[in-house]
C-alpha cells in the first residue's frame, strides 16, 4: 500500500501551504513535495513486491519509469523555483498575493499529474489528464499579463476541446469491450487482455478519437498551435514541468492505447496513421525553428520535434523502437528542463519579453556566463551529440525504422540537421551581440538554487548518455513487456 | 407500459432537438439567448435521461438526470448570466471566418459526413438499427457543431458557451451506453466547474480592454492593484 | 600493448581537462606540455605495426548502453596514428606562443582546452573498429571542430564561417550515419564489414551515402564551399590541425570503405575518379586566384584531397580491370600523399599562422618582406613550399610520382575507353601538378620575398622559438618521409615501387657542395650590396612590385572559361526620371559560382518554404481552432473512407 | 653504384659542361649566319663564362636568401639530371634513379628557384618575368608529360637508360611513332629554353623578355652559372631528342674507342640539330603571350597521335 503514500504527501502538502504564512516556508513545502515523492518512486521501484498490493493503483514497470521521469523534472523545478520566484516577486513581475496560488497550483499539478500515471481506470486518467491541462493553464497564466492570460486560454481550448473527441474514444471503447464480453470494463490491463477480440470498427474508431485528444496533450503536430506560445509566455519553472512532465502524460496516454491497438487486426492502419503524424509533426517543427527569433519558443519548437520523433518509435511498434522510446523520453525530458532553466536565468537577466517582443541580448559571456554555457550544452545534446542519450536512441530508433522503409530515416536525419542548424543559427549572433557601452543591463546574479538543477540534470543526462546503469536494461525491457509491446528485444 | 414502447420515439425526438439547439447556439448574437439555448440543450438531455430510465428501468440514469437538472440547467448558466451582467456586455456581433448562416450550413454537411461515416464504420450497429448508433452519431455532431461555435466566435464567453455544448454532445452520447453514464455526468460535471470558474475568470480580462481589466479586477479583489508589467 | 594505448589516451584526455577546469594563469603550456609528450608517445607507438605485418589488435572493448565499441589498430590506422603523434606534437609546441599573443583570456583556455580533446577524438576515430564507434567519434570531433572555428566569434565572417561549417558538417554526418545504418541492416552486426559486393541496391546506396558524408568532410568539389571559410577562420593551430589532420581522418575513412568494406567495380572506381579530377583541377584553380594566405592553403588542400581521390579511383579501376602492379602503386601513393600531406600542410598553416598573427593581416597583397624579418619562420614555410610543390627529394613528391607512374602504367591495358581515361586524366593531373607550383610560387613570393607592402608587414618580427619548432618538427618529417621513402615502403614489405631517393638527394648535396666549392675557389669572391636596378630614375618602392592578382592575372586570362567574372555597376542619379548622373560606383569581382548558383539559392529556397510552414503560428486563436476541427473532419473521413 | 657508374657520372657531367656553351654559340652563329652577319666566335660561349666568373657580383639590398642559394642549387640540379641522361655511353648499372619523370620534375625545381629569384629583388621585370614564366610553364607541364608518357609507352620502361638503349636497339627499322615523337620533343626543347616563339632569349626589351626578365638583377658569377645552367639544359633536351630520333653511335660498353667515337657523333649531331634550331628560330616571330597555348596543342596533339597509332598498330 505504498502507492496510497502519494495522495497522503499530496494532501499534507496542500493543507501545510495553506496555514504557512511565510514565503521561504511555503516554497520549502513545494521542494518537499516531490523530493519525497522521488524516494518513494525509487523505493516503489526498488520492491516490486509491493506493486500490487492495491487494485486502486495499477503500478508496473512503465508507470514507474514516467513518474520516475516526471518526479525528477518536478524536483529540479521546484528547487529552481525556490530563487526564480523569489526573482520575478522581487522584480515586481508577480504580485505577493498570487505567490500562494502558483505553489498550491505547482503541488496540485504534481498530485494529479501523479493520479494520472497511477490509475488503473481509463476515464479517471482521462480526468486527470484534464485536471493536469487545466492546472497548468492556471500555472501559465500566473503573471497576471495579457499575453500570458492569452496564452493559457489557447492552451485551455486546444487541449479540453481535442481531450472531448478522446472521451468519446473512451466511450466507442467501453462499448467495444462490452459488445465482446457483456460487461465493458475501464481498466487498461483487462481491456489489453480482451484486445485481441475486439470488433475492428468499433476499436479504430475508439483509438483514432482518443488519439485526437491525447495529441493534443503532447504537441502533435495540428494541434500544436498551443505549445509555443504557452511555453514561452509560462514562467521557466512552469514551462519546463510542461515540456519535461506534462508531454510525457500526453504520451504515456498513447503509448498504453498503442498497446491495446498491438494485438487487434487494426494495429497496421494505427502505426501508419501514427507514422504520418510523426513525420509531419517533425517537419513542420524542424522548419519552424528555422524562423524562430525568440529563445523560448525555439526550445518549445524543438519540444514538438522531438515529440514527433517518439511518436515515430511508438508507430514503429517493434519492442527496440518502444525501449529506445522510453529511453528517449528520459534523455529528451532532463535536457529540455536543463535548457528551460537555463533560459529562465537569460530571461531575468535581459527582462525578456521585452515591450518590442524581440529578444535584446547582449555581452553574453560577460553577463552570463553559466546560462550561455549550459544553454550551449543543451543545444549540443539537443544536436544529439554522442555523449548525451538523444544520440543513442536516435540511432535505435532509425533502425528499426529500416525496417518500415528506408526513407524514413533519411527524412528523419535531414530534419534534425535542420534543427541543429536553426539552434545554431539563433545561439550565433546572440552570441555575439555588444550592448554600447554603458547601456547594457545591470549584471543579475543567479541564486545557487537557480544553477544547482541545470548542473545536476546536465550531469544525469551525461550519465544516462555515456554508462549504462546496471538494472536500467531489464527495467526499459520489462516496461516494454508492460505496455503490451512483448516479443523479444 | 404506454412509456416503455412510447420511449424510443421519445428518445429520436429528443435528440433530434439537441442538434437543433446545437444550431440555434451558432446563429444567435444576443449572449443572453446563447446562455438560454444552452439551458434548453441541457434541459432536452434530462427529458432524454428520464426516456431512457424508462426505457431500460436502470435507477443510475435517474441521477444522472438530476445531476444533469441542477449544475447544467441551473448553476452553470446563472454563473455564466452573473459574469456577463458585471462585464455589461450585450451583443457579439463578430465573427471570423463564418457568418451564421455558413456556419449552419457546415453544421448540416457535417451531420451527413458523421452519418455517412459512422455507417460505413460501424455496419453491424447501423443495421441494429440501434439507439446507440444514433446516439454515437448525434453526439459525434453535436461536439463539432460546438467546436464550429467556439471556432467562429470572437468572445470568449461565447467561446466557453460552445466548450458547454461540446460537453452536452459528449454527454448525449454517454447516456446510451448503459454501465457507463453515472461516470460520464460525474466527470463532466467536475470539469465543467472547474472549467467555467476558471475560464470565465480570464475572459473577462480578454473581452475588456485593459484600463477596466484592472478595475474590474480589483472588483473581484483577487489580485492587488500594483500588477507590474516587466 | 593496450596498457600503453590507455596511457596515452589518457594523456590526451589529462590535457584537455586541465585547461577547462584550472583557470591559471598560463596552465596551458603545462598541459600542451602533456600533450606533447602523449604525441611523442603515440608516434612511437604505432611503428611496431607498421613495419612488421602484425596481425589486426584490439585495443579496447567496452559496451557503450547497448552498442559495442571496439578500438583496435592494423597498419592503415597505424600510419594515420603516426601522422596524428607528429602532428599533436607540432601543435604542442606551436601553440603555447600563439596562445599568449591571443587576446581574450578566457578564450585561450577553451582553445587549449579544446585543441587535445579535438586531437584525441580523431585518434578515436582512426582506431575505431565498430561503425557505432565511427560514427559517435565521428560526430563528436565535428562538434569540437565547430567549437574551435568559432573561438574569435566577435567577426561576423567567423559566424558565417562557424555557421556554414556546421550545416554541412550536419549533412555530412546525415549521410555517414545513413550508410551505417544501411550497412547494419544488410550485414546485421555493428563490426566493419568485409568485401560487401557493390551489385546489391542497399549495398550501392550505403557506398554513395558513405562516399558523400566523406566527400563533404574531406571537401570535394561541388561540397567544399564551407572549407575556404571554415579553415582560415579557426586560430592557426586548429586550422593546422583541421587541415592537416582532420582531411586526412576522413580520407583514412575513405581509404577504409574502398579498400576494406566493398569491392569495388568500374562504375563507382570511374565516379571516384571524375570526382578526384574535377576537385583537384578546380581546387588548384580557386587556390590561385585567392588573396587570403590561408584560405589558399585552405583551397590547395581541397586540391590535394582530389589527388588523393584520383589514386583512389585508379586503384579501383585498375582492380576491376585486373591489373594488379598498377592499382597498388595508385593505392600506396594515394595513402602516402594523406600521410605527407598532413605534415607539410600542418607545416604551411603553422608558419603562415605565425607570419599573419606578426603581420595582423592575411592578405597577400598587404603582406612582402617577411623572409628578411622572420628567416626561420621563412624558410620553413620554404620547405614547406617545396615539398607542396612535388619537389623531388621531398615527400609531396613520392606521392604524385607513384600516381604518375600508375597511370602511365595503366596505359599498357589495350582497352581504348581506359586509355583515353588515363590520358585526360593524366593531362588534368599534371596541370593541377603545375598550376601548385605557379601558386606556392605566388604564395612565397609574395608573401615572403622583396619589400613589404604594409605597415604591419614592416614591424612583423621573429617569433618565439617554440612557434618554429613545432613547424620544424613537421619540415624535417616532411624532407625525411620524402627522402627515406623507399627504405619505409621496403620495410612496409612493398618492394621496388620507388626509386631510391635517399642516393638521389646524397648525389644532390655532393653536387652542391662541389660546385660551391669550385666557384669559391676559381671564381672572384668580390661582392657588393646595391640597389635593384631601376633603369636610372628612382628607387623601387614596394608599389611597383607585382601583387597578387597581377601575378595570376595570365593564367587567368588563360582559362578564362573557369573564372567567370561579374561586372557590377551603381549609379546615383539627382533627379527622379534618372537623367542628371551624380555619382556611381563599379566593379569586376570573380564570381563565387558554387556559392551564387549551389548553396545561396538552396538556402534561400529552404527558408521561404520554412516562412510558409512557421505563418500557421500567427497568434490567433480561431485559427489553431479552425485547424483542429479540419484535422478531426479529415479524420473522419479517413475513418470513413479506409473502413 | 659500382665504379662504371661513378666513372659514366664524372664523364657525362665533364662532357655536358664542356660541350653546352659551344651548342649554344653554334645556334647565335646560326642565327648570325641568316641575318647576314657573322655571329660571335664558336668559343666565345666560353669566354663570356670565364669573364662572368672573375666579375664583381651585385646583390639587391631586398634579396634575402634565395638570391644568394638559387645560382648554385640550380646548376647543381641540372647537373643531377645530367647524371640522369647518358649522351654518348650507356653504363650498364644507373648511378642515381634514372626515370624521366623525377628528371621531368628536376627540371621543375630549377624553374622555381628561378622564378623566386626573379620574385626577391622587388623589381618590376623580375616579377614580370616570373608570373610569365610560371603562367606558360603551367600550362606546358601537361603537355610534357603526355610526352614522357607517350615516350614510355613506346619505349616500354620508365628508366631514361633502358629508353636510349632500346631506341638503339630498335633504330635501324625506321617506324612511324619515333617521327611523331620527335616533333613535341623538338617543340619541348623551344619551350623549355625559351626559344623565339614562346621568348627571345637574346632582347632586354621588358615587352618580349620572359627568362631573361628573371634574370636581369643577377651579375657576376650568378649570371656564369645561371648562363653555364641554361646550356646545360638545352644540351639535356637535345640529348633526349637526338638519342631518341637518331641513335646511331652510342656506346654500350666501357671502351675507349667506342666512347670517343660515340662522343664525337654525337657532337655532329648536336651540331647539326644546333643548326636545325638556328632556322627554326630565325623563320619564326615572337607569338603573343596568349597565343602560345595554342603553339603547345601542337605538341600535345602530336604526342596522343603516338600513343593512338601505337595501340592501332
Amino acid at each position: 500500500m505504498i502507492a496510497i503514500l502519494y495522495l497522503i504527501l499530496a494532501c499534507v502538502i496542500l493543507l501545510l501551504q495553506f496555514i504557512m504564512r511565510k514565503h521561504r516556508s511555503v516554497s520549502m513545502l513545494g521542494v518537499l513535495h516531490p523530493v519525497i515523492s522521488l524516494g518513494i518512486t525509487v523505493y516503489l521501484i526498488g520492491t516490486p513486491a509491493q506493486w500490487n498490493a492495491s487494485s486502486f493503483f495499477l503500478i508496473d514497470h512503465l508507470s514507474l519509469f514516467i513518474m520516475l521521469i516526471t518526479s525528477i523534472i518536478f524536483a529540479a523545478a521546484a528547487i529552481y523555483a525556490v530563487g526564480y520566484i523569489d526573482g520575478l516577486v522581487k522584480s515586481g513581475d508577480l504580485e505577493r498575493r498570487s505567490l500562494r496560488i502558483f505553489y498550491f497550483g505547482f503541488s496540485l499539478l504534481l498530485a494529479v499529474t501523479t493520479m494520472a500515471i497511477f490509475t488503473p481506470n481509463i476515464a479517471l486518467f482521462w480526468i486527470c489528464a484534464e485536471l493536469t491541462t487545466v492546472l497548468s493553464a492556471l500555472l501559465i497564466a500566473i503573471l497576471a499579463l495579457r499575453a500570458t492570460i492569452d496564452a493559457s486560454l489557447k492552451y485551455i481550448f486546444i487541449c479540453s476541446t481535442s481531450m472531448l473527441f478522446s472521451f468519446i474514444g473512451i466511450i466507442f471503447l467501453f462499448e467495444a469491450v462490452r459488445n465482446k464480453t457483456g460487461a465493458g470494463s475501464l481498466e487498461w490491463t483487462d481491456i489489453m487482455r480482451q484486445a485481441a477480440g475486439l470488433e475492428t470498427g468499433m476499436v479504430w474508431i475508439a483509438f483514432v478519437f482518443f488519439f485526437i485528444g491525447f495529441a493534443a496533450k503532447s504537441g502533435i503536430v495540428p494541434f500544436h498551435t498551443w505549445l509555443p506560445e504557452a511555453h514561452a509566455k509560462a514562467p521557466s519553472a512552469v514551462s519546463a514541468v510542461l515540456s519535461g512532465a506534462i508531454l510525457n502524460i500526453g504520451m504515456y496516454g498513447i503509448i498504453r492505447m498503442t498497446g491495446i491497438m498491438k494485438d487487434t487486426a487494426v494495429f497496421a492502419q494505427v502505426s501508419v496513421l501514427l507514422l504520418i503524424f510523426a513525420m509531419i509533426t517533425m517537419g513542420v517543427a524542424c522548419l519552424s525553428m528555422l524562423r524562430q527569433k525568440k529563445l523560448k519558443p525555439l526550445i518549445a519548437f524543438s519540444s514538438i520535434e522531438n515529440m514527433g520523433f517518439i511518436l515515430l518509435g511508438i508507430g514503429i511498434g517493434s519492442p527496440v523502437s518502444l525501449f529506445w522510446v522510453l529511453f528517449h523520453m528520459m534523455g529528451h525530458s532532463c535536457i529540455k528542463a536543463g535548457l528551460f532553466f537555463s533560459a529562465g536565468i537569460l530571461h531575468r537577466q535581459y527582462k525578456l519579453p521585452t515591450r518590442t517582443g524581440e529578444d535584446e541580448i547582449g555581452d553574453l559571456f560577460l553577463l552570463q556566463p553559466f546560462a550561455a554555457g549550459t544553454l550551449m550544452a543543451g543545444f549540443a545534446a539537443l544536436m544529439g551529440m554522442p555523449l548525451f542519450p538523444l544520440f543513442l536512441s536516435k540511432v535505435g530508433i532509425l533502425l528499426s525504422s529500416t525496417a518500415i522503409s528506408v526513407w524514413i530515416p533519411a527524412l528523419v536525419l535531414v530534419l534534425f540537421a535542420c534543427a541543429a542548424v536553426a539552434l545554431i543559427r539563433f545561439y550565433l549572433p546572440i552570441m555575439a551581440a555588444r550592448f554600447p557601452s554603458g547601456e547594457g543591463p545591470v549584471p543579475y546574479t543567479a541564486p545557487l538554487s537557480m544553477k544547482l538543477p541545470i548542473v545536476i540534470l546536465l550531469l544525469l543526462s551525461l550519465m544516462i548518455g555515456t554508462v549504462m546503469i546496471p538494472g536500467e536494461e531489464a527495467f526499459l525491457t520489462a516496461a516494454v513487456i508492460d505496455c503490451g509491446f512483448g516479443g523479444q528485444i | 407500459m404506454i412509456l416503455t414502447e412510447m420511449a424510443p420515439a421519445w428518445i429520436r425526438i429528443c435528440l433530434i432537438l439537441t442538434l437543433v439547439s446545437g444550431g440555434f447556439l451558432l446563429s444567435s448574437r444576443n449572449l443572453r439567448n446563447l446562455v438560454r439555448t444552452y439551458q434548453v440543450q441541457s434541459f432536452l438531455l434530462v427529458l432524454i435521461a428520464l426516456g431512457l430510465t424508462a426505457l431500460e428501468q436502470n435507477m443510475v440514469l435517474l441521477l444522472v438526470a438530476a445531476l444533469t437538472l441542477i449544475s447544467k440547467v441551473c448553476g452553470i448558466p446563472y454563473c455564466i448570466g452573473f459574469i456577463q451582467k458585471r462585464m455589461s456586455l450585450k451583443q457579439d456581433l463578430t465573427f471570423s471566418y463564418l457568418r451564421p448562416p455558413g456556419a449552419l450550413m457546415l453544421s448540416i454537411l457535417i451531420i451527413l459526413l458523421v452519418y455517412i461515416c459512422f455507417a460505413r464504420i460501424l455496419e453491424s450497429l447501423y443495421e441494429a438499427n440501434s439507439l446507440f448508433f444514433l446516439g454515437s452519431v448525434i453526439g459525434v455532431s453535436l461536439v463539432l457543431m460546438g467546436l464550429i461555435a467556439v471556432c467562429t466566435r470572437k468572445m470568449a464567453i461565447s467561446k466557453v458557451l460552445g466548450y458547454l455544448s461540446m460537453e452536452n454532445g459528449v454527454l448525449a452520447f454517454g447516456l446510451f451506453v448503459t454501465e457507463l453514464p453515472f461516470f460520464i455526468e460525474f466527470v463532466v460535471i467536475i470539469d465543467l466547474i472547474i472549467l467555467v470558474l476558471l475560464t470565465s475568470i480570464m475572459t473577462v480580462g480578454i473581452d475588456s480592454s485593459i484600463e477596466e481589466y484592472k478595475d474590474r479586477m480589483q472588483e473581484f479583489h483577487l489580485w492587488s492593484e500594483e500588477g507590474g508589467i516587466s | 600493448m593496450s596498457e600503453l594505448f590507455l596511457f596515452i589516451v589518457l594523456l590526451y584526455a589529462l590535457s584537455g581537462a586541465i585547461p577547462l577546469c584550472i583557470r591559471k594563469k598560463r596552465i596551458w603550456s603545462l598541459s600542451l606540455g602533456i600533450l606533447g609528450g602523449g604525441g611523442i608517445l603515440l608516434t612511437l607507438f604505432p611503428l611496431q605495426y607498421l613495419l612488421y605485418s602484425h596481425p589486426v589488435e584490439t585495443l579496447l572493448w567496452f559496451q557503450w548502453v547497448t552498442f559495442p565499441i571496439v578500438i583496435g589498430i592494423d597498419r592503415l590506422s597505424a600510419a594515420f596514428c603516426f601522422l596524428l603523434g607528429i602532428i599533436s606534437l607540432a601543435a604542442a609546441l606551436y601553440s603555447p606562443g600563439y596562445l599568449d599573443r591571443m587576446h581574450g583570456s578566457r578564450r585561450t583556455f577553451v582553445v587549449a582546452g579544446f585543441i587535445p580533446l579535438f586531437l584525441l577524438s580523431m585518434l578515436l576515430v582512426i582506431l575505431s573498429k565498430t561503425t557505432i564507434a565511427f560514427l559517435a567519434f565521428w560526430e563528436i570531433m565535428a562538434i569540437l571542430s565547430f567549437f574551435l572555428v568559432l573561438t574569435e566569434f566577435e567577426e561576423e565572417k567567423t559566424r558565417y564561417a562557424a555557421l556554414f561549417y556546421l550545416a554541412m558538417t550536419q549533412l555530412s554526418t546525415v549521410f555517414v550515419f545513413l550508410g551505417i545504418l544501411l550497412l547494419f541492416v544488410h550485414t546485421g552486426s555493428w563490426a566493419y564489414p568485409v568485401a560487401l559486393p557493390l551489385s546489391d541496391p542497399y549495398m550501392a546506396a550505403s557506398f554513395l551515402c558513405l562516399f558523400l558524408g566523406i566527400a563533404i568532410k574531406t571537401g570535394v568539389i561541388p561540397f567544399h564551399k564551407w572549407l575556404p571559410h571554415a579553415h582560415p577562420a579557426a586560430p592557426s593551430p586548429v586550422s593546422a590541425l583541421m587541415s592537416g589532420m582532420m582531411i586526412s581522418t576522413a580520407l583514412y575513412a575513405l581509404f577504409r570503405v574502398v579498400t576494406g568494406f566493398f569491392v569495388m567495380d568500374l562504375v563507382y572506381g570511374f565516379l571516384i575518379l571524375a570526382f578526384g579530377c574535377l576537385t583537384a583541377v578546380l581546387g588548384v584553380m580557386y587556390a590561385l586566384k585567392e588573396q587570403d594566405i590561408k584560405s589558399l592553403l585552405a583551397y590547395s588542400s581541397i586540391d590535394n584531397t582530389g589527388i588523393i581521390l584520383v589514386g583512389t579511383g585508379l586503384w579501383a579501376v585498375f582492380s576491376a580491370y585486373g591489373l594488379s602492379v598498377p592499382a597498388l602503386m595508385a593505392l600506396i601513393g594515394a595513402i602516402f600523399h594523406t600521410i605527407s600531406h598532413g605534415f607539410f600542410k600542418g607545416l604551411l598553416f603553422l608558419t603562415a599562422g605565425s607570419v599573419c598573427q606578426a603581420a595582423h593581416t592575411r592578405n597577400i597583397d598587404e603582406l612582402g618582406g617577411i623572409l628578411v624579418r622572420m628567416p626561420l619562420t621563412g624558410g620553413l614555410f620554404f620547405i614547406g613550399v617545396l615539398s607542396i610543390t612535388s619537389i623531388p627529394p621531398f615527400s609531396g613528391f613520392v606521392g604524385e610520382f607513384l600516381i604518375l607512374q600508375s597511370l602511365i602504367s595503366g596505359l599498357s591495358e589495350p582497352s581504348p575507353l581506359l586509355q583515353i581515361i588515363i590520358i585526360v586524366v593524366l593531362s588534368l593531373f599534371s596541370l593541377t601538378g603545375s598550376l601548385t607550383v605557379t601558386t606556392f610560387v605566388k604564395a612565397f613570393g609574395l608573401t615572403f620575398l622583396a619589400l613589404p607592402r604594409s605597415e604591419g608587414a614592416t614591424r612583423s618580427h621573429e617569433v618565439p622559438w617554440p612557434m618554429y619548432a613545432g613547424p620544424g618538427v613537421l619540415a624535417i618529417m616532411s624532407a625525411v618521409l620524402g627522402i627515406f621513402s623507399n627504405q619505409i615502403l621496403y620495410h612496409a614489405g612493398y618492394r621496388d615501387l620507388l626509386p631510391d631517393f635517399f642516393v638521389l638527394f646524397l648525389v644532390l648535396l655532393v653536387t652542391m657542395v662541389l660546385v660551391y666549392a669550385a666557384v669559391w675557389s676559381f671564381a672572384s669572391r668580390k661582392t657588393r650590396i646595391t640597389r635593384t636596378w631601376d633603369c636610372g630614375m628612382m628607387a623601387p618602392s614596394s608599389r611597383m612590385e607585382y601583387t597578387g592578382s597581377g601575378f595570376t592575372e595570365p593564367v587567368v586570362r588563360f582559362f578564362s572559361g573557369v573564372y567567370r567574372t561579374r561586372i557590377w555597376s551603381t549609379r546615383k542619379f539627382l533627379d527622379q526620371n534618372q537623367c542628371l548622373f551624380q555619382s556611381g560606383t563599379g566593379g569586376i569581382h570573380l564570381m563565387k559560382f558554387f556559392e551564387e548558383y549551389l548553396y545561396l539559392p538552396v538556402a534561400r529556397r529552404i527558408d521561404l518554404f520554412a516562412a510558409a510552414v512557421s505563418s500557421l503560428q500567427n497568434g490567433n486563436v480561431d485559427r489553431y481552432v479552425l485547424c483542429v476541427f479540419c484535422t478531426v473532419l479529415l479524420l473522419i473521413l479517413i475513418l470513413g473512407w479506409s473502413a | 653504384m659500382n665504379g662504371e657508374s661513378v666513372i659514366f657520372g664524372v664523364l657525362n657531367i665533364a662532357f655536358v659542361l664542356l660541350i653546352s656553351p659551344f651548342f649554344m654559340m653554334v645556334i647565335k652563329r646560326v642565327k648570325a649566319r641568316v641575318q647576314c652577319r657573322t655571329g660571335p666566335h664558336l668559343l666565345q660561349g666560353y669566354y663570356n663564362l670565364a669573364k662572368l666568373f672573375t666579375k664583381e657580383t651585385l646583390y639587391s639590398e631586398y634579396a634575402g636568401f634565395i638570391s644568394r642559394i638559387a645560382p648554385y642549387a640550380t646548376l647543381s640540379i641540372l647537373l643531377v639530371a645530367a647524371l640522369q641522361i647518358p649522351l654518348f655511353w650507356i653504363p650498364g648499372e644507373e648511378l642515381i634513379t634514372a626515370n624521366i619523370l623525377v628528371f621531368l620534375y628536376l627540371l621543375v625545381a630549377g624553374r622555381l628557384l628561378i622564378a623566386l629569384l626573379g620574385l626577391d629583388t622587388a623589381s618590376t621585370f623580375g616579377g614580370m618575368g616570373s608570373s610569365r614564366e610560371m603562367s606558360l610553364s603551367a600550362v606546358f607541364e601537361p603537355v610534357t608529360v603526355i610526352v614522357c608518357a607517350a615516350l614510355v609507352y613506346v619505349m616500354g620502361s620508365f628508366s631514361i637508360h633502358e629508353i636510349f638503349r632500346t631506341a638503339h636497339a630498335m633504330f635501324p627499322v625506321f617506324s612511324p611513332t619515333v617521327f611523331l615523337l620527335s616533333v613535341p620533343l623538338f617543340i619541348l626543347i623551344i619551350v623549355e629554353t625559351g626559344r623565339v616563339p614562346v621568348d627571345n632569349p637574346e632582347t632586354h626589351l621588358e615587352l618580349t623578355m620572359v627568362h631573361e626578365g628573371m634574370l636581369l638583377d643577377t651579375s657576376g658569377r650568378n649570371l656564369a652559372l645561371f648562363e653555364l645552367s641554361q646550356a646545360v639544359k638545352q644540351t639535356l633536351l637535345m640529348t633526349i631528342l637526338i638519342n631518341v630520333v637518331f641513335p646511331v653511335g652510342i656506346a654500350l660498353d666501357l671502351s675507349i674507342p667506342a666512347c670517343i667515337l660515340g662522343a664525337v657523333l654525337f657532337v655532329v649531331k648536336g651540331t647539326i640539330l644546333c643548326v636545325i634550331i638556328g632556322f627554326f628560330e630565325s623563320a619564326y616571330a615572337k607569338m603573343r603571350l596568349f597565343q602560345i597555348p595554342n603553339f603547345f596543342m601542337i605538341a600535345f596533339f602530336f604526342s596522343i597521335l603516338t600513343i593512338f597509332i601505337e595501340v592501332i598498330l
